[in-house]
């Protein structure tokens, strides 16, 4: 009988590792803890920075993993280890004995409602960049009613020890300025404004992206984290920040305000590794074995590790990630007898 | 009106509410290369009229988008259009065309 | 004067109706205009002396030459005159083959040289039609009427043809109208057209030899410049600016146009133009449009909006009275290989010499003056000018052709020898002050425009680099030499643009396949090293490399 | 706005409050500015609700003025805080009521210490033993004398004469809170609702049929600053900031300021003549000032107690067109009466 895998997460990489364990010749079981596969893909609807249809990236992630069994709104329960087999139970009572298990459980979104300053469910008038995707994907959110003025707060709960959050994102960055040409293509007459700390615009295609966005979309950029958000007597959208180039604070009225939320640790992340065993860095992420070399490795024989399970990472990133997984456990497997 | 030894001051806040939008409009038609700038800071690091004094172009472009004219055009009436800046720009900005529209649009004479 | 007069007198014969620059340029495109103006001045001219020879009474009547075999019957006087017969009808020949030619060019202008030709509105084209068919009809009429009033070689034989044909003498007369209406039409159209240089260039030679320059962009001398323009086109082949069919609008001969018109467009092709003056060295006519374009920025730029107050507290400390003194210039201190390899051959030669800017220049005020800002540009020259004069030196060294040209011709810096480091290394090397290895490198020189053909700076440079390995021709060189996309002439011409450009120009330098490009000029050197396949180096820097 | 969020925001922030059996320290300032203020709270408290209030005549300054003009260093402060403690201590009570808003921010900015560097506090106890012979026990519960009376704003509105509305229209009153900095901004833990939108007088206000408003500089400071005012050079400053928020807070149309820190009332109130006098520029409805007052003289209001009792005569800013429009009785002529 073929070596058996469970794959802990549906998203991208846990699809994409699934996918190509079966092409190995594994038999390979997804357990997703929600009522459908793709995770935060689902929730997308052009992917930076090409503007690629997020439906169909996923419908082709999906393809290949139509006959593998999936166990959807499920667990992982405990999980116990002899020799080079794991027991593992699930929240649905089945007992799966695998040989591998590769943890893609990805990531979870930074409640914006921490940074209370920013008024996320307080002001009528800011959403998140989860919520504005939404809108590009629905066509439909009361909150922007054709509005003249924008605003895009990056780095929300990212790089910020007081939201319990040290680490870059790594994609809001791309994903503001995606979401202001966007914004823009749509509503052409509003200007657009991007708060940010640091531009990072390290992937390819990136920095294109960024210039189109000022040069092409007239987006302006300031450099400056906004401190606070209120209400003015119409219920616009009154910001403040420090514009650090010019070292002087900052006033604007706006119509919409998007809070770039950035990609924190699951709150099961903690639970998960100590029914696998396995460690979890200070971030909260799960810690591989090594980060050059062995980076979609567990410390323990036999877990791998691919996607944002390990920290924030791009969907090629992920991808890749997972694809890597997939040829270490067959590295792994083929030596066990 | 009293005069009780001290007065209010004056903010020194930016409002982007109160810009004066179609001047901007005016300068990017003229040179959309104005909206390219990324705040580097190579044209001010390589003035030559910099050498001497306050000239900075990074600086003027930063403040005529925050509305601030005045202090704008202090920062860029020393300029001897050289053009060492546009050799610099590393996103090619047509500074020379830049500067030369700026003080028309925005110096009063 | 009686010299300027001579001279005068000349370049309207050589220019106006031979057409010498033409045919320096194309000997087909010089024949096609020799032969219509030539041809058709030698009709006028036979055609006066019939009239005054057979018809003195009618002398002064205008339309008698022009329609004399319409109204002068053959009769035994006209024997005599077979001679004029010949001439008339060999001019008309020679005018024939020459409209042959410009209709042929209006098609295929490659032939004749020209890869672009100006696109023609409505005056244009009813002039140059009614041109096309003023000769023709009157090769028609006056064969139809050779039987009657005479005629030679061609309108006898054409004539005989014709009887074939027709033989109703009622016909022969719509063609004499049709002549007549064409030549009317092209004489009406002519002022609105840009045959009006016919009659302008003459006019233009005459103050151009009296010394007159214009200072605003329509006095009279600019006028006569305007107007003298035959928007042959030569113009757009040889801007830098129109490789690969962009631009095209921004040459010389449109600007021309809109500035005629009147048009407030002209300011924004004015902005365009590199300045590099390669059109003005093309142009036949010899119209100065950089200086046009020039004038109209003085025009429309409003001055007065820079404040260089700053520069009275720089203090007057250079003290170069025993050595030369060398100004860098703004650019060349983005490129300091240069004027350290300078410093390393004046060294080697035992020169002393003192770096007048070595703490940040004053720009020279080429780039304001060119800008159209000519008072703001002042200051920056007296400064300097204070600065230069207070140091006590004799000679003056500049790395930079943008800033030597300005210091040649507006600093007025008499008794102080101004010279490009490429001439002075080249002054040391014949003087033998330093001595250069030869190797078997082969050298592109680029000519940089304000060095080459701003300040006439050909030989010196080629002479130097042949003192260190083999000088290669580029496929344009010299006073055709394509400007590198850097000039500080344009103001508006864009990044992308002025890469297109950039590579053009490589192009042609890198025909002959050198081992290295060789420029002089910090501006040329960084617009090329950013896209040039083969090293790029300054005259000084491979001096300095060769120093024995 | 969403009342929900805030609502979810205010549940995140609850301390805990003791029923009863405080310690009282009265604030230095207030009994200058504000003197009936909290004579009226302890009327309340005492008299009206029936409960333990203990106040001595030994407690003194917190200290907190000078350390905040940099006159002191901490230490020292830290010492008079344990003195006032120890009279907590000797009086045998455990709750500890600040009237003042920076005396309430220096106790907690001293348990804190405490709490993070322990050594300090048996430094202090050796200091205090030094100079006073004292001991103390470190108090169970810390509140602000603003916390009580949101504790008590339900039976406080049960007890109403007058209620925060318009009477002729019945509208409520449009009321701008402002909370003394000191109070939740360095730990926002500490006050009722938090820093970002504290609730301890929204909830007041709430409770007594008043609306708030939420300008955009609604969290700004009042001006006050210490040195900003105390420093005649800088007091332009202190003047500029007060003005920032009125310019903010007029396009709301608001009735009335209520504030729960001795320096806020003092400088909103006073600055609004200056202002006018300087700029003949002036706030409120028919431009007659926006009343200011403290929670414990808009308790007082609400319960029926006469203004002058109050202490109202006192404000700079007239309040007689608010009591006329809350339909407030009271006698003229009574305003200037000793």
């Amino acid at each position: 009988m073929n070596k058996q895998v469970l794959v802990i997460g549906g998203g991208p990489a846990g699809l994409e590792a699934a996918g190509q364990l079966e092409n190995l010749g594994y038999k390979a079981y997804i357990v997703e803890k929600s009522d459908k596969l793709g995770g935060h893909l689902l929730k997308w609807d052009r992917l930076f920075p090409e503007s690629i249809s997020a439906a169909e990236t996923l419908q082709k992630l999906l393809e290949p993993v139509g006959h593998i069994t999936t166990f959807l709104d499920c667990t992982v329960v405990s999980v116990s280890k002899t020799g080079e087999h794991f027991s593992v139970q699930l929240s649905n009572d089945a007992t799966l004995n695998v040989s591998a298990i590769i943890v893609s459980a990805g990531f979870s979104l930074f409640p914006a409602e921490k940074k209370e300053e920013y008024g996320y469910n307080i002001y009528n008038r800011v959403i998140t960049s989860a919520d504005l995707e939404d809108f590009f994907k629905t066509g439909s959110d009361s909150r922007i009613q054709n509005p003249k003025s924008v605003g895009f707060v990056h780095c929300v709960g990212s790089r910020d020890e007081k939201a319990c959050n040290r680490q870059c994102s790594k994609v809001c960055c791309i994903t503001a300025v995606k979401q202001a040409c966007e914004i823009k293509e749509q509503y052409p007459d509003a200007d657009i404004y991007c708060f940010y700390m640091d531009l990072r615009m390290y992937g390819r295609g990136y920095e294109d992206l960024y210039l189109e966005a000022q040069s092409k979309y007239g987006i302006r950029f300031i450099r400056g984290r906004v401190s606070e958000v209120a209400e003015d007597e119409t219920g616009k959208l009154v910001i403040k920040a420090e514009d650090t180039l010019s070292s002087k604070p900052l006033k604007i009225t706006l119509d919409l305000l998007v809070l770039m939320v950035g990609m924190i640790k699951n709150a099961d992340n903690e639970n998960l590794s100590s029914l696998l065993n396995t460690r979890l860095g200070d971030d909260g992420f799960f810690q591989s074995a090594s980060p050059i070399l062995r980076s979609t490795e567990g410390e323990i024989a036999g877990i791998f590790f691919a996607g944002a399970s390990t920290g924030p990472k791009t969907l090629p990133e992920s991808i890749n990630e997972a694809k890597a997984s997939a040829l270490a456990i067959h590295g792994y497997l083929s030596k066990q007898k | 009106m009293i005069d009780f030894g001290y007065s209010l001051t004056s903010s020194s806040r930016i409002s982007l509410d109160n810009i004066n939008q179609k001047k901007l409009k005016k300068i990017t038609a003229v040179e959309p290369d104005f909206l390219k700038c990324m705040a580097c800071g190579s044209c001010a690091a390589s003035c030559s009229a910099g050498n001497f004094t306050k000239v900075n172009l990074r600086m003027v472009i930063l403040l005529l988008n925050r509305g601030m004219e005045k202090e704008a055009i202090a920062l860029i009436e020393g300029c001897m259009l050289c053009g060492k800046c546009t050799l610099v720009c590393p996103r090619g900005i047509n500074t020379r065309n830049l500067i030369i529209n700026i003080l028309k649009i925005y110096k009063e004479v | 004067m009686p010299a300027t007069l001579f001279k005068t007198f000349k370049d309207i014969i050589a220019d106006c109706l031979i057409h010498v620059q033409i045919f320096k340029k194309n000997i087909l495109l010089g024949y096609m205009h020799f032969s219509i103006a030539f041809g058709w001045f030698m009709l006028i001219l036979v055609g006066h002396i019939e009239v005054m020879i057979y018809t003195p009474q009618r002398n002064g009547v205008l339309y008698y030459p022009v329609f004399f075999r319409y109204f002068v019957m053959e009769t035994h006087e006209t024997l005599r005159g077979s001679f004029f017969f010949f001439l008339m009808d060999l001019s008309l020949l020679l005018v024939l083959t020459g409209i042959g030619l410009a209709i042929y060019k209006r098609f295929h202008s490659r032939i004749l040289g020209m890869r672009r030709t100006t696109k023609l509105r409505l005056g244009d084209k009813i002039a140059l039609y009614s041109l096309w068919a003023i000769f023709p009809l009157r090769l028609l009429a006056e064969s139809f009427t050779a039987n009657i009033s005479g005629g030679s070689f061609l309108t006898i034989s054409i004539n005989h043809l014709l009887n074939a044909f027709v033989t109703n003498p009622d016909h022969i007369l719509p063609v004499w109208w049709g002549y007549s209406w064409a030549l009317g039409l092209f004489l009406f159209a002519l002022p609105f057209s840009r045959y009006m240089h016919i009659p302008t260039e003459i006019l233009l030679i005459v103050l151009r030899n009296a010394g007159i320059k214009s200072s605003v962009s329509r006095d009279g001398y600019a006028e006569s410049e305007i107007y003298s323009c035959s928007r042959c086109g030569i113009c757009i082949d040889a801007c830098p600016m129109t490789s690969k069919k962009r631009n095209i609008k921004f040459s010389s001969v449109y600007f021309i146009r809109l500035l005629r018109r009147r048009s407030t467009e002209s300011l924004a092709t004015a902005d365009k133009c590199l300045m590099c003056n390669k059109c003005v060295d093309a142009c036949p006519v010899g119209i100065d449009s950089t200086r046009l374009k020039l004038l109209k920025r003085q025009e429309m730029h409003v001055r007065s909006r820079t404040d260089y107050e700053y520069l009275q507290s720089i203090e007057n400390k250079i003290d170069a009275t025993d050595s030369v003194l060398y100004y860098a210039g703004c650019m060349t201190h983005l490129t300091p290989a240069i004027y350290k390899s300078l410093f390393k051959i004046l060294k080697s030669a035992n020169i002393k010499y003192t770096f007048l800017d070595i703490d940040g220049s004053i720009c020279c005020g080429r780039p304001l003056f060119m800008s159209g800002d000519k008072e703001s540009a002042k200051e920056l020259i007296n400064k300097n000018r204070e600065l230069i004069r207070s140091s006590g030196c004799k000679t003056l060294i500049l790395s930079c052709p943008i800033c030597y040209k300005f210091f040649k011709e507006e600093y007025k810096l008499d008794g102080i020898d101004i010279v490009h480091h490429s001439v002075y290394i080249n002054n040391l090397l014949t003087s033998g002050n330093i001595k250069l290895h030869k190797g078997i490198g082969s050298f592109v020189f680029h000519d940089p425009c304000e060095l080459g053909r701003g300040s006439g700076i050909y030989n010196e440079p080629r002479e130097l680099l042949s003192a260190i390995g083999i000088v290669k021709e580029a496929s344009q060189e010299k006073n055709l030499s394509i400007c590198c996309g850097g000039s500080l002439g344009s103001l508006t011409l864009s990044f992308s643009e002025r890469e297109q450009i950039a590579k053009s120009s490589l192009n042609s330098l890198l025909t002959n396949n050198p081992d290295k490009l060789i420029t002089a000029c910090p501006l040329c050197l960084k617009s090329f090293s950013t896209y040039n396949t083969i090293p790029t180096r300054d005259i000084a820097q491979i001096v300095s490399e060769n120093l024995i | 706005m969403i009342f929900n969020g805030k609502q979810r925001i205010w549940s995140e922030y609850q301390k805990e409050i003791p029923d009863d059996h405080y310690f009282y320290v009265r604030s230095c300032i207030r009994q200058n500015f504000f003197p009936a203020s909290e004579k009226t709270f302890l009327d309340i408290v005492q008299n009206r609700l029936g409960l333990d209030f203990f106040e001595t005549e030994h407690h003194t300054t917190c200290g907190g003025i000078a350390y905040h003009s940099d006159s002191i260093p901490q230490e020292t402060l830290m010492t008079i805080v344990a003195r006032q403690f120890a009279l907590m201590t000797d009086a045998g009570y455990k709750n500890y009521v600040a009237s003042c808003i920076t005396s309430f921010g220096i106790y907690t900015e001293t348990l804190e210490t405490w709490r993070h560097y322990p050594e300090l506090e048996t430094k202090v106890r050796e200091s205090l033993w030094k100079a006073t012979k004292r001991e103390f026990n470190k108090p169970e519960y810390l509140a602000h004398a603003s916390d009580v009376i949101y504790k008590l704003r339900d039976r406080i509105a049960t007890a109403s004469v007058n209620r925060l509305v318009n009477k002729k229209t019945g509208e409520p009153l449009k009321v701008v809170e402002h909370i003394g900095c000191h109070y939740s901004k360095m730990f926002p833990s500490k006050g009722v609702g938090g820093a970002e939108y504290p609730y301890v007088l929204t909830g007041m206000i709430e409770a007594w049929g008043g609306e708030i408003i939420d300008y955009p500089e609604r969290r700004h400071c009042c001006g006050f600053g210490f040195r900003q005012y105390l420093v005649k050079a800088n007091r332009g400053y202190s003047l500029s900031n007060t003005h920032k928020k009125f310019e903010s807070m007029k396009p709301f149309k608001p009735d009335m300021i209520i504030t729960n820190c001795p320096g806020c009332p003092y400088f909103l109130d006073r600055w609004q003549y200056v202002i006018s006098e300087m700029e003949g520029k002036t706030y409120g409805e028919n431009s007659q000032g926006i009343p200011v007052f403290t929670y414990e003289e808009v308790a007082g209001l609400v319960l029926g107690y006469d203004p002058w009792d109050l202490g109202l005569q006192i404000h700079q800013t007239g309040v007689e067109p608010l009591l006329d429009k809350m339909g407030i009785i009271y006698n003229k002529a009574d305003k200037y009466k000793l």
